[in-house]
């Protein structure tokens, strides 16, 4: 190949220019601040999206709050996070402090487009993040979250309402839990997104047997984990063919080749979540395998990939 | 700072009806296994996404050797359980806060108690705190006799109290009993560790009193890290404002909210 | 236990008395005239549902149909079938010669009303089946299937128009690809419906790295097994709390305790489906498994259970 | 009447680089385990949900022996390569129509064909029409000398016609080469496994002549017991109107739309 190997894994997003496409899922991995950052260097990732942030702190739903199912996890955290003020007095410095060159994104949660403004706002203008993921697909809060993600008039306005203030440019994340996918994303995209990702998780639920009642004490979860992968395949497809904006990709990734099937399915960067609990070296390791993996099927550069795949969806 | 081993299993022995003990061999020196502390243990299969927190149960660092003894209770322990020798796991730790050991000192007396699978972490903090010298009194209880395993460790390591529900085996009654009957005037430490009851039976006991009481605390995880938030707890008047998997699975009984 | 064992698995919904909750999912059990039957006796079985019917033959998708997922399988079937009149005339009167005591429940599948009622007026005109399932469902057919189960307008509608019709009862098979399971399970109960099935598959996707292309014909499949479970748990519990109707669930069932989740869930009935092609003898596995299941987690009688969780429902 | 059965792994042995046999025992006879019929194999692991399709490549139905030969080609396959000796596997068995062999007596004059991992089911073919005394002339395809498996037994139960891509065994060129060099005359039946393209090309070699000729095929398989329609095939004029895994997996190269 004629591409070095740094040439090869580099994509660039609105906002990222990233080394390599691979970064930790929003909610799998904090700020950063975990114990995972002790095992590898943090600044081999591509990007880090961290932890949900909303307006004012949240403690999230009661324990338990993660059950395991074939192939998934459940979690029904509910965004537990101690609010924007503290994430940027606190979070984003530390993060900052130790790795001043790895790109941030931060995922913003609300329960009405004004929070969901005001967030983005503080955030985008603290300039220690590179870009929004805007959470509208949460499925572990009562209000807000993905009420926004199932609904195209609400997504587009939350999307319109965080573009109009954020200076960075704004990801809106979405939930698989709706009937057209494609229509949400088109409706990000008419509120101005500058990207999609996807997807968030299932909503799902287990029971236990002796009790009769919900494992998580939310009663419904979230599913992620390999389980999921075949669905967020199928709509990364399907909303790569209508929209063209750049999506970030997630949902049951644990090695290499997860990641080339998204960006032939039509990603342009990929995240991490579930895999980790069961690898947690899985970020070193994914990076690592990829050049090879590449080779094996033919494909020099991800950036060549990705503007291949785009080139051969019809337009219609 | 964390590591992801193998480790061989070089020895499954069954302890009781559903209790097993593995012992298991790294390659290399074992660092910071500390009483108190966990590993994630991986399932060999690739159907369960989670490790499995399970206790320290005895470790000898420079060895590398390491024994963790767990109840069968659902599908992930099953496949521990139906492991045999020669084959390699994948162990996560070690993690956790560990029970603050550090101000003991020879001669101190110290108290433990314990039940049901609360018992793996005692019997290596046992062991260790009988080394440092202190005389270690530790209180177990169990349904019936045959579900009995562990005690020769604490009667070892200093004074066992034993009750069972069903008094097949020391006193009739269970940890409640043999914590009323207890004087706690001269204790300088107290660890516990097991079901929800016994620690808050515990914490009750010794909410009067002044020397350090320290509950060990269980809780689904999803990393163990403190990475997904899964398992918070409410300590010194906040609201599931810490994570079992780092800044615990030790709390003090005085601040923690059961 | 007091009841006979027979007592305790009895269950009965809407034209369907049955001597056990478990029958075979459309789809995955042709017509009852495949090699399973040689393996174990169907008049084990609670009940058989037969593969789709459709008023004209369906040749289906193109090779390849199946594909395999962690956790799951992706099928791409298409409905193929021969038509409801040589199923009249061959495929149920072999079956009911061979098994005359086995209760039949049929899967109709049309691409508009106006067949779906045909086909559905011939089946239960015959005499020879119990009940319908309504396939308003199958996410491997362009026109139809789907379609009416995403819009709770159509499902109204599908679901009058077959009611009217028919001299059996009707079940609607809804699918999970929704945003809103309930206001579909509504449409349908408002239809006229006698009961519900579900869940159907999920539609996913999986690529293959050499060619970049799906691995089906067809593109997109509809995901089943293990994978599926927990969904297929939380949208029965969300129907069994609003809709009053008894609900045969699938979705990712292999064992008894899976079952007995069902049950817990909302479940009056289940099918299995995936888990055959891994064990050919699930059937009786589950049938000789439950009793002592039930026994371990105290409950008594299904029926029992039954009514026990829709009491607790807080009809809200 | 298919059953499924657990077989004991007795020997694992790898062929070439990618090409792996296992030799397995049942603990009871086996019957119907023809050549041309295939068996479906349970993936020791809870994440595989289908089982996979594998030829009968050879057999002693009263000692309950069975071997299987596969390439590695994904994950499933990869698992089983895993697997060491004194494990257990399911396996579901025997299925499909088989070649039709009724009407071959001894002295008759048989071709057959096959290339990649179409091979396993000729070579029990090739070793019962042997037995049965006819004349069997087996050609065979591989990229280069290093894939070479099987031979042997061709060699032993008749004729054997090698050809490699790179020409370093047997001549260069591949099985269309030795079809086309081949005299049709006097041969009484044909049988073919193989990639689509070899399958093709006998189908195309043979289409004037009049002596049966035998397609064995392959398909994704959900069952593998004519229950799920994820095999069809289309034969006599028909669409998609037969199972490979029931009515097939063998068809006639003259009815068969490839
Ligand atoms: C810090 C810590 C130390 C522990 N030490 C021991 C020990 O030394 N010996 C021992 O027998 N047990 C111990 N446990 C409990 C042990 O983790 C569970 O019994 C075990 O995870 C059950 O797994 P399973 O797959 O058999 O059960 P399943 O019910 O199939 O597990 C499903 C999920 O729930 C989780 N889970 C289920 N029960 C528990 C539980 N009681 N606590 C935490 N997670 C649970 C599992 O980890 C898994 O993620 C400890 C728990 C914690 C948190
Ligand atoms: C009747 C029949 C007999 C066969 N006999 C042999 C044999 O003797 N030796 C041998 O090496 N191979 C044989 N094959 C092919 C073999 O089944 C596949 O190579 C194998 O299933 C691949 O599994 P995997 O998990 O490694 O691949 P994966 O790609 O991980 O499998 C994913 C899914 O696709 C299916 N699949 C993938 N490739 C094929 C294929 N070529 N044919 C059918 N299904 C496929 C798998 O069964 C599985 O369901 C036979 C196939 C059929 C239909
Ligand atoms: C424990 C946990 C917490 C999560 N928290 C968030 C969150 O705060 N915000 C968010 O947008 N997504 C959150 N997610 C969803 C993930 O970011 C990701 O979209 C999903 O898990 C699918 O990827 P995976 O299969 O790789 O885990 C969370 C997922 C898990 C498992
Ligand atoms: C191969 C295959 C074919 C199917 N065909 C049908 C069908 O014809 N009609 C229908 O309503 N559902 C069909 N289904 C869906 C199943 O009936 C069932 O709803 C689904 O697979 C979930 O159950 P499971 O996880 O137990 O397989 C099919 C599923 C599979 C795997
Ligand atoms: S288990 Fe993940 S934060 Fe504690
Ligand atoms: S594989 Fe299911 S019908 Fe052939």
């Amino acid at each position: 190949m004629s591409q070095t190997s740094e040439q090869r894994l580099a994509v660039k997003l609105p906002g990222l220019n990233l080394k390599n496409p691979v970064m930790p899922a929003s909610g799998c991995f904090a700020f950063g601040d975990n114990r995972y950052a002790e095992m590898f260097d943090l600044n081999q990732l591509g990007a880090i999206i961290i932890k949900a942030a909303t307006l004012e702190p949240r403690v999230g739903n009661p324990m338990p709050r993660i059950a395991e199912v074939p192939g998934g996890v459940l979690n029904a955290v509910g965004l537990q996070n101690p609010g924007v003020d503290v994430i940027l007095k606190e979070k984003l410095p530390q993060l900052k402090a130790k790795y001043p060159e790895l790109p941030v994104i931060a995922n913003v949660a609300g329960t009405q487009e004004a929070d969901y403004a005001e967030t983005a706002r503080r955030l985008s203008d603290s300039g220690m993040v590179d870009a929004l993921e805007l959470n509208i697909s949460c499925p572990n809060v009562k209000q807000g979250g993905m009420q926004f993600g199932t609904d195209p008039v609400s997504a587009q306005a939350v999307t319109a309402a965080v573009k109009k203030v954020s200076r960075v440019p704004v990801y809106v994340k979405l939930s698989p839990n709706v009937t057209d996918i494609v229509a949400i994303a088109q409706a990000a995209a008419a509120g101005g997104a500058d990207g999609l990702s996807m997807i968030n998780t299932l909503l799902g639920m287990r029971l236990d047997l002796k009790t009769r009642q919900p494992v998580l004490a939310n009663g419904t979860g979230g599913l992620s984990g390999p389980a999921i992968k075949s669905i967020a395949v199928r709509m990364i497809y399907q909303v790569s063919q209508k929209v063209d904006l750049p999506i970030i990709a997630m949902g049951g990734i644990s090695n290499a080749e997860d990641i080339l099937e998204m960006f032939m399915a039509g990603a342009s960067a990929v995240a991490i979540g579930t895999a980790i609990f069961h690898d947690p070296l899985v970020f070193p390791k994914v990076i690592a395998d990829l050049p090879q993996k590449m080779t094996d099927f033919n494909i020099e550069s991800l950036s060549g990939l990705i503007a291949e795949v785009r080139s051969q969806r019809n337009e219609n | 700072m964390p590591s992801v081993k193998k480790f061989l299993l070089v020895k499954q022995q069954r302890l009781t009806n559903d209790v097993f003990q593995m012992d298991l061999q790294a390659a290399a020196p074992l660092v910071g296994y500390l009483p108190g502390r966990f590993v994630m243990v991986a399932i060999p299969n690739g159907l369960q996404q989670l490790r499995r927190p399970l206790a320290i149960a005895a470790v000898d660092e420079a060895a590398g050797k390491l024994s963790l003894i767990y109840r069968v209770v659902g599908q992930g322990t099953a496949q521990l359980a139906a492991l045999t020798t020669g084959e390699q796991l994948s162990i996560l730790g070690a993690l956790g806060n560990g029970f603050a050991t550090q101000k003991l000192v020879s001669g101190d007396r110290v108290l433990l108690v314990g039940g049901g699978t609360g018992l793996p972490p005692l019997m290596y903090l046992a062991r260790f705190l009988a080394q440092k010298g202190c005389s270690v009194t530790t209180m177990v209880g169990f349904r019936t006799q045959t579900q009995i395993f562990g005690t020769q460790v604490f009667a070892a390591a200093g004074k066992l109290q034993l009750a069972t529900d069903d008094g097949s085996a020391g006193i009739q009654g269970n940890v409640g009993t043999l914590l009323a009957a207890f004087n706690a005037t001269d204790c300088q430490q107290v660890f516990a560790c097991g079901p929800l009851g016994l620690l808050k039976a515990v914490q009750q006991r010794f909410a009067k009193q002044t020397m350090p009481v320290e509950l060990s605390l269980e809780s689904r995880m999803g990393c163990g890290m403190g990475a997904c938030a899964g398992c918070m707890v409410s300590v010194g008047g906040g609201t599931l404002n810490q994570h079992i998997c780092q800044e615990g699975p030790i709390f003090s009984a005085a601040e923690v909210q059961l």
